[in-house]
């Protein structure tokens, strides 16, 4: 789901960078020189996931996982994304250079509206709860993202917002898709390691805004 | 998101390394900066030929910096299926001077000079990053965005994750051989979803009981919560070359745009 | 003698590296325990991951249980009736709980729930590791995990085992349980190991890879079993 | 004879796992290069964690350098007198340079920035791995790797050394570099090892660490090392 530059307006790309840059800040200050190895290594580990190909009839689409990243690491999630972005773009070429403000802000933004909304839901006492709580962000946070991303280019110009609706429902399977594989890596974390959880938003209570 | 399959990314392994190119000898500061200033300029052009002389200018860059041609330019043309979806749409969702009609959709010479002015854009300006910033080592990378003011705790981040997402994906190449051996296609059902669910849980908890020992290893060396960068970047006379030739172009760009008419 | 598998004039090299198997040849027959020794590096896992196709050769053939065998579509009933048991049982465990993880390859042959679960219950059972079923395998000694990989590979009812190693991270008592375990099945097996005392115990025969061939052991290696061999 | 180290009825356990070590005793003494074998998940990497204070035992007492240690801050000194070499390099080289990684310990110790710098090359030279300065380090390969982490703990100038599998992802060459750069070494040395020939090489004394005690080797297995002893 990342833009690619020259399809916005300049108006939107300014804003997107403003936005970002706020989030990315908020995101640093949860996180003193302590959790930096932890959040750097999980960093890398939603970098890695999202290699993993899920075939979609014939097609196939790659996993974001960014509400999971968001219910693991917080407001982490924001510099967390940029620095898996700004690597993609960089050395694989996916995405841009002007829009990274904006791709950060649509995929970091829904992580963080799921950790709001969702911790409690996965600290629930049943595991089998907290993965119905996981699939929810896990769907919540693509339908935000397609979401975001439609805003974008609905705020650049007339001529998307056909386009941006037909995306829009396009990705309902992968809503789907990103809600099951999420609910079932919660699954797993709640049972194998449930303060996995916990780490960042003990930072958090300390450190950041909430 | 759903890009073509064939979308190669591979590990940061093998990325940039130290082959000796021109570019090479240019400060990554420099070329980061050049980098952005570039793709600033380019997202401002609206003239379609000046947009072509800077995609050619980007072409000259990938050359430079001896990225593999074949593969670069792959990269490059590789975008979100949505995005390519978006621009093969704007010819009929652009209202002007009809070309053809589709299904009783009228295509426009407008929308279809917009598709390709976007085309052009995004092609040039990634092509443009990949040669000026991802042909140097990630590393590199790092120690220049902190040159450059960087927050410090992004560049630490960006350091800790360049460090650690090619073991990461070791472990889950691994992981995914080990499924593949005991008989797993991945299909579009609940088992194929569940299985991978799994397989990015347990990513996680190793990567967080990593990070543990990376901590411990730290305090072990008496960390005491600075984390230390060192490196050795100076601007020299081949900077300042490669700068104002850069300017001079970008600048040429734009008083040609505004003398156009366009 | 049916013959099960068959591998003629192999060669491989990892991309950018030296040849790791350069002309090798290997032929298992049913009821076979083969094993195969080698110092590290020699590429004994390498062998293995060509046999069930993870990896491909640049030359030579794979023959497995009756037909060559040399696309990914080939090698799909391959991985069915030969199972692997990887070096490190990190690498294979990914399920949370035991039951999960062994009913993983039942699954994927399409069996339905119930009957993979069914299929779980009998294997742990058979191996002594019902108490296991709703343990973390993530939580594991490395003894444990090393057992369960095994179970899950036999949930599978394979025709062949190939075994990477499987007494690292094995202490003695597990060992012979392994031992014990491992002679009481039916199955033909190709079975990698640094083991001296392992090796003598269970296979009818023993190949050293070297140089990227494998060749009958040298005959002083035989006698000169260590009491002390380490159990690494 | 001055004695560095020494652990007194140390008894762990991790939090809801069964004990690990139970009435651990253990001195180190100045000039001792001290092996200690066991099975794995004997406890050997938890002993050398208590003895650097990333674990606290539940009973016992830790004695390092003429002072008993109980709280963090006791141990900040042990930790910088008694370098330890982890089990995983990756665990331990999380800088994205060589030079920066080795640096890291000097720095963290208050030294200038020219200092460190002096320092690593010393330490590179030494170690025959100034060629190595600025590589990075998530490319090199896991003998290389070994070998930095090990550069990098000795750029501390600790007094002690603790290694943990140092001969884990080494080959035959790597490893007799490896022996000889530990042998001139001055430091007394706590050395974890599966590997029979390498403690023999090195060590001045083997202990075993066997049900949460540390016991003197069995006899038997000093006398019999195999001439075919395996290399991992
Ligand atoms: N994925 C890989 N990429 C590149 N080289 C590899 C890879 N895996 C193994 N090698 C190299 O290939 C050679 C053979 O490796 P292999 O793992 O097959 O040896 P092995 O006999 O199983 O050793 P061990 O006893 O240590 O398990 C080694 O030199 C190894 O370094
Ligand atoms: N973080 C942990 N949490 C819970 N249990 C642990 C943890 N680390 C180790 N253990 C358990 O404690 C025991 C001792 O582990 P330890 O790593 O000290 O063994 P070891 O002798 O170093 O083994 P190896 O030879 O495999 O390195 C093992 O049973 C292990 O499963
Ligand atoms: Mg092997
Ligand atoms: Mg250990």
């Amino acid at each position: 789901m990342h833009i690619v530059d020259g399809a916005l307006a300049p108006e939107v790309l300014i804003g997107g960078a403003a936005l970002a840059a706020a989030g990315i800040g908020l995101g640093l200050k949860s996180l003193p020189a302590e959790k930096m190895p932890a959040a750097g290594v999980l960093s890398a580990a939603f970098f890695v996931a999202s290699l993993i190909h899920v075939p979609i009839g014939p097609s196939s689409v790659h996993l974001i996982m960014n509400g999971l990243a968001g219910l693991v690491l917080g407001w982490a999630a924001f510099p967390a994304l940029f620095v898996g972005l700004l690597l993609q773009a960089v050395f694989f070429g996916f995405g841009g250079l002007t829009v990274l403000g904006v791709n950060t802000v649509n995929i970091a933004l829904p992580a963080v509206i799921v950790f709001y909304l969702c911790r409690r839901g996965i600290a629930s006492s049943s595991p089998a709860v907290a993965a119905v709580w996981g699939a929810a962000g896990g769907g919540l946070a693509i339908a935000l993202t397609t979401g975001f991303v439609a805003i974008s280019l609905a705020l650049s110009g007339e001529e998307f917002v056909p386009a941006a609706k037909l995306v829009f429902f396009a990705h309902i399977p992968v809503m789907a898709i990103e809600a099951l594989v999420a609910g079932a890596a919660v699954a797993l974390v709640r049972r194998v390691k449930p303060e996995l959880f916990v780490t960042f938003a003990a930072a958090l209570s300390k450190g950041a805004p909430s | 998101m759903g890009h073509f399959v064939s979308a190669e990314r591979r590990a940061l392994r093998d990325t940039g390394a130290a082959r000796r190119t021109l570019l090479q000898g240019v400060d990554p500061r420099s070329r980061i900066l050049a980098a952005v200033l570039f793709a600033v300029v380019i997202v401002a052009l609206h003239d379609m030929a000046l947009l072509g002389i800077g995609l050619g200018a980007a072409l000259l860059m990938m050359l430079t910096a001896r990225l593999p041609a074949l593969p670069t330019l792959k990269r490059m043309a590789t975008m979100d299926t949505f995005i390519i979806f978006l621009i093969a749409m704007l010819p009929f969702t652009v209202p002007g001077d009809p070309i053809f009609t589709v299904f009783g959709f009228a295509a426009t010479w407008q929308g279809l000079w917009q598709a390709l002015e976007i085309a052009l854009k995004a092609n040039a300006i990634i092509l443009a990053l990949m040669a000026l910033v991802g042909s140097m080592e990630p590393v590199t990378l790092g120690h220049a965005l902190s040159r450059l003011r960087a927050p410090e705790g992004l560049v630490h981040l960006l350091m800790f994750t360049v460090r650690y997402v090619d073991v990461l994906r070791g472990e889950y190449l691994r992981l995914r051989q080990a499924m593949k051996a005991r008989g797993f296609r991945a299909g579009t059902n609940l088992h194929t979803f569940r299985s991978l669910g799994y397989l990015v849980g347990m990513m996680l908890v190793r990567a967080i009981e990593r990070s543990e020992r990376i901590l411990a290893a730290m305090k072990c060396r008496g960390f005491t919560g600075r984390l230390p960068l060192l490196d050795e970047l100076a601007f020299c006379r081949r900077d300042a070359v490669f700068a104002i030739g850069l300017l001079a172009f970008l600048a040429s760009l734009i008083a040609a745009q505004t003398v156009s008419p366009a | 003698m049916s013959e099960l598998i068959s591998l003629q004039d192999i060669h491989f090299a990892y991309p950018g590296g030296a040849p790791v198997l350069c002309g090798l040849d290997l032929t298992l027959s049913a009821g076979e325990r083969l094993s195969i020794g080698g110092h590290n590096g020699a590429g004994k896992s390498t062998l293995l991951h060509i046999l069930v196709g993870l990896l491909r050769p640049s030359r030579g053939r794979v023959v497995a249980f009756g037909a060559e065998r040399a696309e990914e579509k080939d090698f799909y009933e391959v991985r069915r009736r030969a199972g692997l048991v990887f070096q490190d049982p990190d690498d294979q465990l990914f399920c949370p709980t035991v039951a999960e993880d062994v009913a993983f390859g039942p699954l994927n042959l399409g069996k339905s729930r119930q009957e993979a679960m069914a299929i779980v219950e009998e294997v742990l059972a058979r191996l002594d590791l019902a108490a296991y079923r709703d343990r973390i395998t993530h939580k594991l000694s490395g003894g444990e995990k090393r057992l369960v990989t095994l179970a899950a590979v036999l949930a599978m009812e394979p025709d062949v085992l190939l075994l990477d190693e499987p007494t690292n991270a094995l202490d003695i008592d597990n060992k012979v349980r392994l031992t014990e375990i491992l002679l009481s099945l039916p199955q033909a097996m190709i079975l990698v190991s640094h083991d001296h005392g392992f090796r003598n115990d269970i296979a009818t025969r023993t190949l050293m890879l070297v140089e990227g061939r494998l060749t009958e052991r040298p005959p002083r290696c035989v006698a000169g079993r260590s009491p002390a061999a380490p159990a690494a």
